[in-house]
């Protein structure tokens, strides 16, 4: 029998071309060189078109995120860890376990593959860090100037815990806003690598996964939780206007309660934005039961993810849905969705 | 785009440009438009330029009126 | 952050505040038009108004660049950027502003055109350097505070040869609007404009100074206050305005001390007078012609002026009748009082120059302060 | 309470644009306006960033794929159709019941949104006829060059009848191959419009959702099914090559045995390719148990998507892993992977 | 598929076998040197060989245009087509064939190149014509075939005054290649080449007709049959060529009566004249300098030459040392005598010219014929 | 690249164009090449382009002669 000696990868110099995609031994190379060995697990190394798992009898969510970032890589991260730890926080925000992962790839021809082979590492250690294999994928290879890169699909299934009911209309005045950290960074660090923008500071993406600091929550308080949001694309200011709507509520926050770090403030001072708006990858907004606020902060400040976690507000009834804030110089505003493209692929 | 800001120079660099910074952050602006901007100097930053410096002593002067105001 | 944060103190504000209300004459009402839509943003951003006693009230001015652009102007600049040899640099405020027909060039980029958006006059060079085979057009707006910027590039394009870069240029000035303010014909079918003084924008005046406000300050009677754009330095501007009210002074002040002086960056000026003159009269969107209000480049740079490169023509297009920007911009009517207001016309869909950018009077009345117009307290 | 009288996306001449990404208003409207209209399910009406339902215990499977066929609209479908289909074939191919899809969209600026829409409401159809619904999604938008036109991964989960276990190394010698039906007919289609290669034909994608088919495969045999594929990229060659492989096998098939429509054929001839390498998207490979090869081609061919299933060949042992071809002419060759990138963008 | 059907009938193709066999004399062997690798490819996808009688032996020729193309060549384009004005338009053939280092126009592309696959010149003349902006080279390979096509593309290009379209040439000669397989210095050292005779490629002769190898035939006393490409018209070839060894006769007979004439395709010769000329030697992959074996255009129209008109440089490479497809093309040796065979070298990672394209004699064995070479049984 | 096909003619096209099929597929081709092309003529299809034409009586005679030697 003799065997192909089939050539290495050239993961140094090599570029992805058009054969990579073409569901050939080209094809079949990229992804086991790459994907299979970064993301390595049992399902995968199945080969089959699909995974299979056991699942208890339960309820279940699924979700899905498109990442389309630039640059690909970033202070603190890059497309891939986004990739992993994106999906996993929209699972984490139901209250549920993250079990699974799947992931598309859209790769331009010609992107290097050293870049590729990093991305792909990334999620790998992303995946096992956080206990959730990448157990199926795909790639697909699209000509020069049909892509940006990569553009990774991420979607992910998970288990909510037996009684926990989190809905995005559940949010009731009174109740209160938690923030679990500082706001702004992943937007700030990704716009510093921008080209036409650049500027240099030490912030660095937030991007993290947040089942962790998630079942915490869940286990010390789950029945005062009522609803949670990660406050990615369109910042914190998005994602409040998004639950009053769909809530039927308002909200009343506090500027000065809101973390921002200094350099944050600072770089959206250069750029004219509002931190309000600017996109999170590692943080999490809970709204709460008002009697449970002390304890959920507590439990959250335990967590290395929800260290700087703070009360920034409460629910009112508003039928207008406005997200009012008190600013820190003492008068009051509206806080409104952003309009329009000011800050593109962000995530 | 109508946003002025003042920020400190870090370092002058050739080609009338300077390395600005403010709170840990840092940029490459062009200082072409203002007279003898040296490190140190505090300059207000529009659209890539710097507009004017910042007099320090008339900085200050303006704080103390306006808590003078204050607590009048 | 130095020079920021001291003037961002709310104690202190407060504090002003109180002087205002207790200078502040019971017996009459104090209007001072903000003419610089920095100024309204500060005032909606940090909640100034609520600060100010029942009678001073602020009137948002027309000084908004992004505002002011007539339709015409979006249109020609669109019909240029579709072409396929040009690229359009421009502030990242000019893409969402609509001209005729719901167009604008965010639209424009989604048909085809080549628009980029710049920080910079800067990065507009660095295109035309690195792309020799485009047409690099920057999309010049804005007060004086701007235009030394654009000049300084049109000098940099031609010591380097960048034939290539062309300047669509639509500066204005500041002192020609606010004196059409109180004395153009349409102010007599508006109905009298009630101001009682004018915050003046410091950027503008660390270029310009504070003299070309003098003349006018003395001819119409109205005191003028430059100031900053940090909320303590408007609201000691507000105070400094009502000082000279309740003195009967008419005086042109400067409350931005640490960076405005009379005459101004002289250096900025002369780059300026370099490559620009004054057009005759320029339309200003809501406004309508103002004479001498504008800047064009001189003819001897005509081979960088987009205009006559590319033989632009400014299409007549008009707003919706149903627009009140005029009257707002001239301080007769609120935002509150157009009926298009919040319904068709929000910052999603502006209908008029007050909505296209956030810093404009019906934006900022809409994003920060509907809540008034509700007739809601906010404690 | 004022209500702003949202413009209506203009879905005659209006076009996708940056503002559509940017997490604000637009892009709500654009969701709300195309995807959850065409889509529509309680899942989505529920507004959260990841969809909820319940599964019994047992074992799932989870898939993705992404599309990125060009031209976007072929004979017989588009990539929307392509995009419920393909995943759940996937699902289909494990022998498992599809029960959700996700869909994430990248579009490119610029996108009209006529086009937009209509690859909505195809998979608004597909997905109501195949009773799966797309329960969450994700919406980005790139800048003019950064994509072509759209791309759309969807994932899928499905539950496993109990007791059926199919797994690509599960092929033995003796075992009979089966195809559902005509091969070729999807990559025909499709090459049929596209830019420099267009002829005329009346050939129309395959593109179908096999799940049916399978449910009464895996019914009236399913002990007899050691597995399934469906061949698409890379075509009939690359499936059973890939099967090969990871069962370590051979193959021996009839080229007279597989079924061809001869307008499929004569495509090929007039571009030079080999049937046997061009993509499908609506038939399914099986290996299985030969006792039941009889009855399994009774029920497929009682299915209307097996009406012309065939049985192609057998298993047979071979270390190398040969997949061989008696031809029709009478002699014998070796049917291998396409070599190279002949074929991009074919689904 | 009229014309195509019939020809792919496997129980005429037996029974014909079964004449051969017949006919054959056990006493020698017969070795047929089918020079086209469009033959090459009907006989592993058909299984021919597997029809045939133990002592007659198919020799896969150099008759693969791609194959044939010098690694320089390849070079030579790639560094055509990195350069940012250039658009380089191809047939699909050409893409995956390697240059020096691992090089190809497929990586070329990922690289940044802008090369286009095109399915006939027409489509490059249409790119030439839609992007004025763009130099547009076709990259001509082929025999006689395709010889015709690209001079008519010039044609066009001159009479629509396309001044950005140019041809990079590699026109190769059929009958000037299989004289060289039998006379070139290398034979000697290679051995003696056992052909018995000559398939002829149908399609080269519906252009130049039979004529072009009577002298051949003459002068070194083998027969050649012109054959089409279908399985029936290849075993019917055989057939005759056996006739002729066994009846001493070397002829050149035509298979093909159905398109090939004796003296081809007139018309299609004089576009060829007119544009093109002999080069006098011209290397062609494997078989070393071939005189005589390759065409350029004619000097006036150099503006059109891509050679000339960038001052293209075919750099020296050369390939593995190991690779024995010199011998292999002139039936001195078979694919699986190479040390590289299937093992370095394979379709995916093709080391040598007869690897290269799926109608090279190696690439045609690893794909249709490796069974053999593990001497399994194929029943 | 190599690839040569019989194809029908079924529309002459002007500029030395016809539309051609093969069992039921179609293609816009060049017949520039050939001379006097009609609509039912059968041509060998090389590279978008028509190489020469295919005589009917002959092709019957090649047939004729591959069953003759096949039953001899
Ligand atoms: S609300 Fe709109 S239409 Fe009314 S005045 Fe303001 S900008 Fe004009
Ligand atoms: S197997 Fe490869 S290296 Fe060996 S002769 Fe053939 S082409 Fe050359
Ligand atoms: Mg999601
Ligand atoms: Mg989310
Ligand atoms: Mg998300
Ligand atoms: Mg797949
Ligand atoms: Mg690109
Ligand atoms: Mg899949
Ligand atoms: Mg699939
Ligand atoms: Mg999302
Ligand atoms: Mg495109
Ligand atoms: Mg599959």
């Amino acid at each position: 029998m003799i065997k192909a000696n089939r050539r290495k990868l050239d993961l140094k110099n090599g570029r992805v071309d058009l054969s990579h995609g073409a569901g050939g031994r080209a094809m079949g190379q990229l992804i086991e060189d790459i994907f299979h060995k970064a993301f390595d697990n049992e399902w995968l190394r199945a080969g089959n078109d699909q995974s299979a798992f056991m699942v208890p009898g339960g309820r279940m969510v699924m979700t899905t995120d498109g990442y389309v970032v630039s640059p690909l890589f970033f202070p603190g991260g890059n497309i891939g860890s986004l990739a992993v730890y994106g999906t996993i926080n929209d699972i984490a925000m139901a209250g549920a376990v993250p079990l699974y992962l799947s992931a598309s790839f859209i790769i331009e021809e010609g992107f290097p593959l050293t870049d590729l082979d990093r991305i792909a590492q990334t999620m790998g250690d992303a995946s096992r860090e956080t206990g959730v294999p990448i157990i199926t994928g795909d790639t697909k290879v699209v000509e020069r100037d049909k892509a940006d890169g990569v553009f990774i699909s991420t979607a992910g299934v998970g288990m909510v815990p037996a009684g926990l009911d989190l809905r995005s209309d559940a949010a009731r005045p009174g109740d209160v806003v938690i923030v679990s950290g500082s706001i702004g960074d992943h937007g700030v660090a990704v716009m510093s690598k921008r080209e036409n923008l650049e500027f240099d500071t030490g912030i660095v993406s937030d991007s993290a996964a947040l089942h962790g600091l998630v079942a915490g929550m869940v286990e010390a308080a789950g029945a005062a939780i009522r609803l949670m949001r990660d406050p990615t694309r369109g910042g914190l200011a998005a994602t409040l206007n998004e639950i009053a709507n769909a809530s039927k509520v308002g909200f009343r926050i506090d500027e000065e309660a809101i973390p921002i770090k200094p350099e944050v403030a600072a770089a959206c001072e250069f750029l004219g934005l509002d931190p309000l708006n600017v996109a999170n990858e590692g943080k999490l907004v809970a709204v709460v039961a008002p009697e449970a606020a002390d304890a959920m902060l507590a439990v959250m400040r335990a967590h290395p993810l929800g260290r700087e976690a703070a009360l920034v507000g409460h629910v009112v009834a508003d039928d207008d849905c406005f997200v009012q804030m008190a600013t820190s110089f003492g008068g009051g505003r509206i806080v409104d969705w952003l309009s329009g493209e000011q800050l593109p692929r962000i995530c | 785009m109508c946003l002025a800001i003042p920020v400190k120079v870090k370092d002058v660099l050739p080609d009338n440009m300077a390395k600005v910074t403010l709170d840990g952050v840092s940029k490459i602006i062009s200082t072409a438009l203002v007279e003898d901007v040296k490190a140190g100097d505090y300059v207000v930053l529009h659209v890539g330029y710097a507009l004017g410096k910042i007099d320090p002593q008339e900085a200050e002067r303006t704080l103390a009126l306006i808590r003078e105001a204050a607590l009048a | 952050m130095k020079y920021i944060d001291e003037h961002r103190d709310g104690r202190l504000a407060k504090e002003i505040a109180r002087q205002i209300a207790a200078l502040a004459d019971p017996a009459r009402s104090y209007h001072f038009m903000e003419f610089c839509g920095g100024h309204t943003h500060a005032i909606s951003r940090y909640g100034l108004e609520d600060l100010l006693p029942q009678n001073v009230q602020m009137i948002h001015g027309p000084g908004c660049p992004v505002c002011v652009l007539p339709i015409g102007r979006i249109d020609a600049a669109i019909a240029l950027a579709m072409r396929p040899e040009i690229t359009l640099c421009t502030y990242g405020d000019l893409m969402r502003v609509p001209g005729s027909n719901e167009s604008s060039l965010l639209k424009a980029r989604a048909a085809g055109a080549d628009i980029r958006m710049v920080y910079s006059t800067l990065d507009a060079l660095r295109i035309a350097e690195a792309e020799p085979d485009r047409e690099v057009v920057f999309f010049a707006i804005g007060f004086e505070t701007t235009t030394p910027p654009t000049a300084l590039a049109l000098r940099v394009a031609i010591a380097k040869e960048l034939r290539n870069f062309s300047i669509f240029c639509n500066h204005v000035l500041t002192p020609a609007a606010i004196q059409n303010i109180l004395e153009s014909p349409d102010v007599r079918k508006l109905g009298t404009v009630k101001i009682d003084g004018f915050i003046g924008p410091a950027h503008v005046s660390i270029v310009i100074g504070t003299e070309p406000y003098e003349f006018f300050a003395e001819e119409f009677q109205k005191p003028v206050v430059v100031a900053g754009f940090e909320p303590l330095d408007v609201i000691q501007a507000i105070l400094m305005l009502v000082r000279q009210v309740n003195d009967g002074r008419h005086e042109v002040e400067n409350q931005y001390i640490r960076a405005v002086t009379r005459f101004g960056n002289e250096k900025a000026q002369a780059q300026v007078a370099n490559f620009f003159e004054l057009r005759e009269s320029f339309e200003w969107r809501g406004l309508g012609e103002v004479p001498y209000g504008a800047l064009r480049l001189r003819p001897q740079y005509a081979e960088h002026d987009a205009e006559k490169r590319f033989s632009m023509v400014t299409p007549a297009a008009k707003d919706d009748p149903a627009c009140e920007c005029g009257a707002i911009l001239r301080g007769v009517k609120k935002p509150a009082n157009c009926s298009l207001f919040g319904t068709v016309c929000t910052p999603d869909t502006p209908m008029g120059s007050c909505m296209v950018s956030p810093e404009g009077a019906c934006a900022a009345r809409w994003t920060y302060g509907r809540l008034r117009e509700h007739a809601k307290a906010f404690e």
